[in-house]
């Protein structure tokens, strides 16, 4: 099947070229684009009916080192989502073209688009979990640079970049319990997973891949806590947000959940996680959907109140949980997708989307609102439209739980049942609040319904909700079951009813109906009341405190420790060294031997070193410059001494013309240095720097005594003692090795030295203050951006020699 | 080619850089000349990988002495590889040069300069002999002085000097760990060294020469706690230099942490694994807090350096192939995006004529090109598939994760979202938003030089998507090396094994 | 000789690193000095001092003293040597950019946010 | 002291300084000496030119500019490592041929002389640069540009 690797590979091979097509075609381009996502869409149609549990495959090795290929598998599940992003994404290609206004840069949507549609692809086809999280990365992505598509706006850019850092988050818990899953089972593929279930489950690591995995979802599919992205991703354009946002990229975690289901779950760990997660969300979506004024906002908190209605069902095991499931991520891409395009319907024709400036939109775009009706009736769970048949199925499935009915399955009811109620409230009050009731058209005159391209996807969207709803049978089989077995990786054969059937699911139905009646009709004691009741913690805040701890953080970091005196950092490197030293001597544990093994000293060395001695800490004491000097000098001259006495002629006629040298350089250098102050260093500081510098001084004479007693092995000098006239045709043995044995050493010697003076030459010569600078440093005044100075250095810049 | 092709990398940069001083100082002919070497250099490493790869480590006898008395270059495939991606990283930061250096500092011998510190940076590489990797720290490093301080602006001079003293005590501590290794060891030759210090393994001396040695190479390349010079020393210099030091020099550090942990010490004890593992830790934590507070695109990806080194260590720690090779192919990564980076936040520099991300916004919809391959550098740096950033992190993660080491990879993975966050943040504010810096049409970048600019990032940035493409070869490459790595007698036995007899 | 020998490393390596510690430019180009000093000597020490003659090969073989060192700390001298030459420019560079040669007033703190 | 004195007795050191140091140079394979004693010795004798007269006129008695004297040692020094490398021979492998010269006795024409020669050479440079240059606080003979 490598038409399949073809299909997931089409947009991004063709995503590059987007651009350079919007130069050329103009606005046209969206109908182009929309060639890819429609034949697509007709390749993946294709299947429809072949596939149910038993998937059709194409493997290509990529990486076998690290055991990532390019494997991927398509069945009923897989099948199901395909069908949906090529579907509505077509739909969507085609709206933008007439949402997105002459002047938004086309060329970057569909670009980005694209992009996501392939990447979207990937994620529902990969059979290799690395794979997968590649995926499943790039839609992250793809998102972030599609909601800041308007990135002029701040909040655009807020919302996109907490939507991908929570998402994001979210994949490296993927890819984290990827590689452990690596780690017990042996492979990244699914599909060889499988094979070794047994053994995942057993491990010790099973709990931690389990959670890890369902950050990863969870965070995608905006679970409570991770819902807070959401809302800020609707500073989308509208498509985006009908497109990624309620049909498509926040459905892979419920995607991700299914697809795993079979390998980790079927354990109460795995079905009362999500089930929890997915009731509290149920619940916490729909109560923060009522209390949004913004049209957009509110569809934002359904969204994450219906993914975590459908989320339970794919962690059930059941086969009527996994029919609804299947059923409901149709469903609600079909009128979630219509509404998002119907909002931005009516935010293009009236300017806003502030619900109390919206009403008695019928009158002046009868369609729109007519559409709009439908749409927000089925969210409701209204009979006969489609969302009704998934509700039923869904309440069916959340009485008959994997484990047996409990009171925590009973409390999940409760919260479904709850939350749709509130649910039946919001729809309300798109169905009938906007629509019915005293004109207000927001700052608009005269609204009117828009050109049929742009209706064209909410009619034959809300065209499906009319249909399967009333006539849920034509998906029954090639779509609902089949994704269900796709995900169960067994044949399902359950059923849909687009009557209602008397039982306890209708019951809860008409419960959350009634309820959400008698809430819609006192809707403003309802917003009181839920005014009242502040959630004590926000999730949002702890994103922003999070940021903001951080933030403060780092400074306060900086400023402890980057003090940027020099003194500080060469303590820093002293003290690391005295407890690196320590912790070694410590770990190592062996006793020190120290048997010395020492050379008679005779008077004129002892004078020497006590010179040497002397002089060292005169240096350091002297406060007057020259004196310093004189004694740098005289400690110079006795260590040349001393080496004429320790038999090194060679090292003491080098340190003395050494020494004459470089007192010529400091005497010359000092003539353009002021002279040495009196210190005013507290008593304090002063004892530290005397008991640092001690230490390090005794630290040296101890690893000097060290090695002195620890000869281990005989030095290879030998050798250079006895080769040197034979190999090296020298008898000055040190001169032979410099030149000969070790001639590299020298080499490289005398190229410090050379690049020693072109730095003098250059550092004193080239001096830029004088001249202007050609590149600032950071640090300066900031320079205003029409500053006529600026211009001129960049005219200097600019022109090359 | 024989052994001597291992002398080539040292050499031609140095005929180079002597050719450069000797010719009359006309740009021109500067920047020809490194050109042509450069590229020439790179092929060369090329042409030593291969024959690396198809005979096995190869030795060159300096002086035809024999191990462990005279000096050898060795190369193997880390050390082949990481000279070739100097010579890379280093041609397409000369293209970058010769497009903005400024004509005095061209002038004054940057050229030159710059082909010293090649020459430095590979012998460091390739040498076998611990005295002669002293005498190519220096030579690296005082052209590195010069460089960072070169056109002597105050803030360069100011933070030059403290960067001079402080490697001044490092290059002492290596002096000291150089004589304590002599003097009980009796020899300076790594692979001799390696022989003995396993003959003697549990001497104190060993652990404190590790240690010591550990803290050297630390400074060099950065680690935690010894980084604090480098945020801000390495924001001063030209765009050119900062990008070539913050892709490159820390490097040589982590190389020279690597060859001697593989190679002399080992880390099978359960100290240096601790102490390494912390340290790996504690470089990550404390690089990415550095970046937060930040609001200047140079210095941002100065403070990543360091977690970025955390990640080798952690490589360098857990000591298995597999993640010896996710911190050999990190450091290739680093190298290569690290300059990358650097070099768009020089474009942006001489777009806007500021590094400080209040003062730019909206350059994606002046430049959406640079907007593009910074965003692309910026998603493989922290780590986002399929670049190659992703998958030194996935290689470690697997590694760490293989061997039970929980608390490091969680500490690798939270860093890379944030790294994410550092990266987003600079595209958020400098390249989405409205127009707020001067369009490139009204400042004296011209749109010409502008694509010319765009040249060598472009260059590396599809290094960059190449490496992660091809991750089968860069894997396989990488993973290679740390076997031979993780043998150190194929190391030991092609320099003294057919030496001695000789 | 060697114990000697050590106390004087101890001590200069003492000093010189008093002097890094100190804010004057000077001071620390002269606390390098001595360090340098210090390692040098250290270097010598590694190998055993005085066991022979100056390592000069005579026409009859004597001991002598062991070369190798001696060769490693004449290139030390001599890369010091360029190091200083550096350092010293680089001081009273700064003393002429920023007009004081006191490194608590060179911190580039600042800038920074 | 009278200046002329000082001068002309610095002269006579500068020659008998110089002639030592290639004295030193020649001999240093097998005597203490060597190019980089010798190079040393030269530069403190144009130090002692410097002190007594100024700095640009010890800077004249070597009239060649500095980095061509630091190119052309380097470039010496690494000469002979190519030219072993162009023999077949590895990078650095030094020849060595005795021969007999008048004045110095038996020498030996050994490339590592050449090496050596190489290392004089640079440190007469680098010394003479920096010192002229920090004695000036500018640019020695070599201007800038060319």
């Amino acid at each position: 099947m490598s038409s399949l690797f073809a299909s997931v590979m089409l947009p991004f091979i063709l995503a590059p070229w987007v651009p350079a097509l919007y130069r050329k075609a103009g606005r046209r381009v969206g109908f182009l684009v929309a060639v890819v996502p429609v034949s697509l869409f007709v390749y993946y149609l294709g299947f429809l009916g072949e596939l149910g549990s038993e998937p059709v495959g194409f493997r290509l090795p990529w990486i076998p080192l690290l055991g990532v290929d390019l494997s991927f598998a398509l069945d009923g599940f897989g099948l199901l989502f395909a069908l949906l992003i090529t579907g509505i994404g077509s739909l969507v290609v085609i709206y933008s073209t007439y949402y997105l206004g002459p002047r938004e840069d086309l060329g970057k949507f569909y670009l980005y688009i694209l992009i996501f549609m392939g990447a979207m692809l990937g994620v529902v086809t990969a059979d290799n979990i690395v794979l997968l999280y590649i995926f499943w990365e790039i839609t992250s992505v793809a998102s972030f640079l599609l909601i800041g598509f308007w990135h002029t706006r701040e909040e655009s850019r807020w919302g996109a970049l907490k939507a991908m850092m929570i998402t994001v988050l979210g994949g490296f818990g993927i890819l984290t319990a990827a590689v452990l899953l690596y780690v017990v089972g042996g492979s990244f593929e699914l599909s060889a997973l499988m094979e070794n279930r047994e053994a995942v489950l057993a491990s010790p690591l099973y709990v931690p891949i389990v959670l890890l995995l369902l950050l990863g979802a969870f965070t995608k599919s905006a679970q409570a806590p991770f819902h807070i992205w959401l809302p800020g991703a609707m500073a989308a354009p509208t498509p985006v947000s009908a497109y990624l946002h309620s049909a498509t990229m926040v459905k892979a975690g419920i995607f991700l959940v299914g697809r795993m289901a079979p390998l980790l779950g079927g354990t109460p760990l795995w079905y009362y996680t999500v089930s929890a997660v997915g009731a509290v969300t149920v619940f916490l979506g729909a109560f923060l959907a009522i209390r949004q004024t913004d049209l957009k906002a509110l569809l934002a908190y359904s969204t994450v109140s219906q993914l975590g209605l459908i989320m339970p069902m794919f962690a059930a095991g059941t086969e009527v949980a996994a029919l609804a499931g299947a059923a409901h991520i149709l469903n609600h891409a079909t009128f979630k997708g219509a509404l998002f395009m119907l909002v931005g319907i009516i935010d293009h024709e009236t300017h806003t989307r502030d619900l109390r400036r919206l009403g008695g939109l019928y009158k002046a775009m009868p369609v729109t609102a007519v559409l709009t009706g439908i749409a927000a009736l089925s969210m409701a769970g209204v009979w006969p439209l489609n969302g009704f048949v998934s509700k039923e199925l869904i309440f069916e499935a959340m009485l008959h739980p994997p484990f047996g009915p409990d009171v925590w399955t009973q409390a999940f009811a409760v919260l479904a049942v709850l939350g749709s109620a509130m649910t039946t409230i919001y729809c309300l009050i798109l169905a009938h609040r906007i629509n019915f009731g005293k004109p207000r058209y927001g700052d608009a005159e005269h609204p009117h319904d828009p050109p049929a391209g742009m209706l064209l996807g909410p009619v034959l969207l809300v065209g499906l909700v009319v249909l399967l709803g009333v006539y849920p049978y034509i998906a029954e089989g090639p779509i609902f079951n089949a994704a269900a077995s796709g995900h169960m990786r067994e044949e399902v054969h359950g059923h849909v009813h687009n009557v209602p059937v008397p039982g306890m699911p209708l019951a809860m139905s008409l419960i959350a109906l009634g309820l959400g009646l008698w809430g819609y009709r006192h809707l403003e004691s309802v917003r009181r009341a839920f005014d009242q009741v502040r959630p004590r913690v926000h999730a949002n805040a702890v994103y922003d405190g999070i940021l903001a701890g951080l933030d403060r953080l780092s400074r306060w970091m900086v400023r402890v420790h980057m003090t940027g005196l020099l003194r500080d950092y060469i303590a820093y490197i002293l003290l690391v060294v005295f407890l690196g030293i320590g912790l070694a001597a410590a770990a190592s544990g062996a006793a020190f031997d120290l048997r010395l093994d020492l050379a008679p000293m005779t008077f004129v060395e002892a004078v020497v070193i006590a010179l040497i001695i002397a002089g060292a800490i005169a240096v350091a004491a002297f406060r007057h410059r020259l004196a310093a000097i004189v004694a740098l000098s005289i400690v110079g001259l006795m260590v040349s001494f001393l080496y004429v006495q320790l038999r090194a002629p060679d090292l003491a006629l080098t340190q003395l013309m050494v020494e004459s040298i470089s007192t010529v350089l400091i005497l010359l250098a000092v003539r353009y240095l002021p002279p040495l102050p009196k210190e005013q260093d507290t008593a304090r500081r002063k004892a530290a720097d005397i008991a640092l510098a001690a230490g390090a001084g005794a630290l040296v004479a101890f690893l000097a005594l060290m090695t002195n007693a620890n000869r281990l092995f005989p030095s290879i000098s030998q050798y250079f003692v006895e080769n040197s006239k034979p190999l090296g045709g020298g008898s000055n043995i040190v001169n032979v090795i410099l030149v000969d044995f070790r001639g590299v050493d020298t080499m490289g010697e005398i190229t410090v030295l050379g690049i020693a003076a072109l730095s003098v030459y250059a550092l004193v010569t080239l001096r830029q203050r004088t001249r202007g600078r050609a590149e600032r440093p950071v640090d300066d005044p900031p320079v205003a951006f029409d500053d006529p100075r600026s211009a001129a250095r960049d005219a200097r810049e600019g022109e090359m020699p | 080619m024989s052994p001597n092709g291992l002398a080539l990398p040292v050499v031609l940069p140095m005929l180079t850089g002597i050719a450069l001083i000797l010719l009359p100082r006309r740009a021109e002919w500067q920047r020809r000349i490194s050109a042509v070497s450069t590229a020439v250099g790179f092929l060369i490493a090329v042409a030593l990988i291969r024959q690396v790869r198809a005979e096995g480590i190869q030795v060159l006898y300096v002086g035809d002495f024999p191990a462990p008395f005279g000096i050898v270059f060795v190369g193997d495939l880390l050390s082949t590889l990481l000279v070739a991606l100097n010579m890379l990283v280093a041609a397409a930061v000369l293209w970058y040069a010769f497009l903005t250096m400024d004509p005095e500092r061209e002038r004054f011998f940057f050229y030159p300069l710059f082909q010293f510190l090649l020459m430095g940076i590979n012998g460091a590489f390739l040498t076998g002999d611990i005295f002669n990797l002293f005498v190519w720290f220096e030579v690296l490093l005082i052209a590195s002085y010069i460089l960072l301080t070169l056109g002597g602006e105050p803030y360069q001079l100011q933070e030059g000097f403290k960067y001079v003293m402080i490697n001044m005590l490092a290059s002492t501590l290596f002096l000291v760990s150089v004589s304590v290794l002599y003097g009980t060891l009796g020899t300076l030759n790594m692979a001799d060294m390696a022989v003995k210090i396993a003959e003697v393994k549990d001497s104190p001396v060993v652990a404190i020469a590790s240690v010591l040695l550990l803290i050297v190479f630390g400074i060099k390349a950065a680690i935690f706690p010894l980084y604090f010079w480098l945020p801000r020393s390495y924001v001063a210099p030209p765009g050119a230099v900062t990008a070539f030091f913050g892709g490159v020099m820390t490097k040589v550090g982590v190389y020279a942490m690597v060859r001697v942990y593989t190679l002399l010490f080992g880390v099978d004890d359960g100290f240096t694994y601790t102490l390494l593992v912390w340290i790996a830790g504690l470089s990550m934590v404390v690089g990415i807090l550095g970046t937060l507070a930040q609001m200047d695109f140079k210095r941002i990806l100065t403070w990543h350096i360091i977690s970025q080194i955390g990640y080798m260590v952690m490589g360098l720690a857990i000591f298995t192939p597999l993640a010896l090779a996710g911190a050999i192919y990190y450091v290739a990564h680093i190298m290569v995006v690290k300059t990358a980076l650097f070099l768009a936040s020089g474009v942006t520099e001489k777009l806007t004529g500021t590094t400080n991300l209040k003062k730019m916004s909206g350059l994606l919809t002046t430049h959406p090109a640079l907007g593009a391959l910074f965003f692309v550098g910026g998603l493989s740096l922290a780590g986002v598939p399929p670049l190659s950033g992703f998958f030194g992190k996935f290689t470690l993660i697997q590694a760490g994760l293989a061997e039970g080491r929980y608390g490091i990879v969680a500490t690798a993975v939270g860093v890379s979202l944030f790294t994410l966050f550092s990266m987003i943040k600079i595209f958020r504010t400098s390249f989405w938003g409205e127009v707020r810096h001067k369009a490139a049409a009204d400042r004296a970048v011209d749109l010409r030089t502008y694509g010319a600019l765009l040249g060598p990032l472009a260059l590396l940035v599809a290094v960059s998507v190449g490496m992660g493409l091809g991750a089968q070869f860069t894997v396989g490459y990488v993973l290679e090396s740390a076997h031979q790595l993780l043998q150190p007698s194929l190391y030991i036995q092609a320099v003294l094994g057919s030496g001695l007899g000789s | 000789m060697e114990l000697a020998a050590i106390i004087a490393i101890g001590v200069l390596f003492g000093s010189g690193i008093y002097l890094l510690l100190k804010p004057r430019l000077l001071r620390v180009v002269f606390g390098s000095a001595l360090i340098s000093h210090a390692v040098n000597l250290l270097l010598l020490t590694s190998g055993r001092l005085k066991r022979g003659g100056a390592p000069l090969v005579g026409d009859v073989p004597a001991p002598v003293t062991d070369p190798l060192p001696q060769a490693l700390i004449l290139t030390a001298i001599v890369i010091g040597l360029g190091t200083t030459a550096l350092i010293l420019v680089l001081a009273y560079r700064i003393y002429q950019e920023k007009g004081t040669d006191d490194l608590r007033q060179l911190r580039g703190l600042e800038d920074e946010s | 002291m009278n200046p002329l004195i000082l001068r002309t007795s610095v002269r006579i050191h500068l020659y008998l300084l110089t002639l030592f140091s290639f004295y030193l140079l020649i001999r240093g394979h097998n005597e203490p000496g060597g190019g980089f004693i010798a190079g040393l010795l030269t530069a403190s004798a144009m130090v002692l030119q410097a002190l007594a007269f100024d700095a640009r006129y010890a800077s004249s008695l070597v009239p060649v500019r500095e980095q061509t004297l630091i190119g052309l040692g380097l470039l010496l020094a690494v000469g002979t490592g190519v030219a072993s490398m162009l023999f077949g021979r590895p990078f650095l492998d030094h020849v060595f041929h005795h021969t007999f010269l008048p004045f110095l006795g038996e020498v030996e024409l050994a490339s590592a002389v050449v090496f050596d020669i190489g290392v004089y050479l640079v440190v007469v440079g680098v010394a003479k640069w920096t010192i002229l240059t920090v004695a000036t606080g500018r640019a020695g003979q070599s201007g800038p540009g060319s």
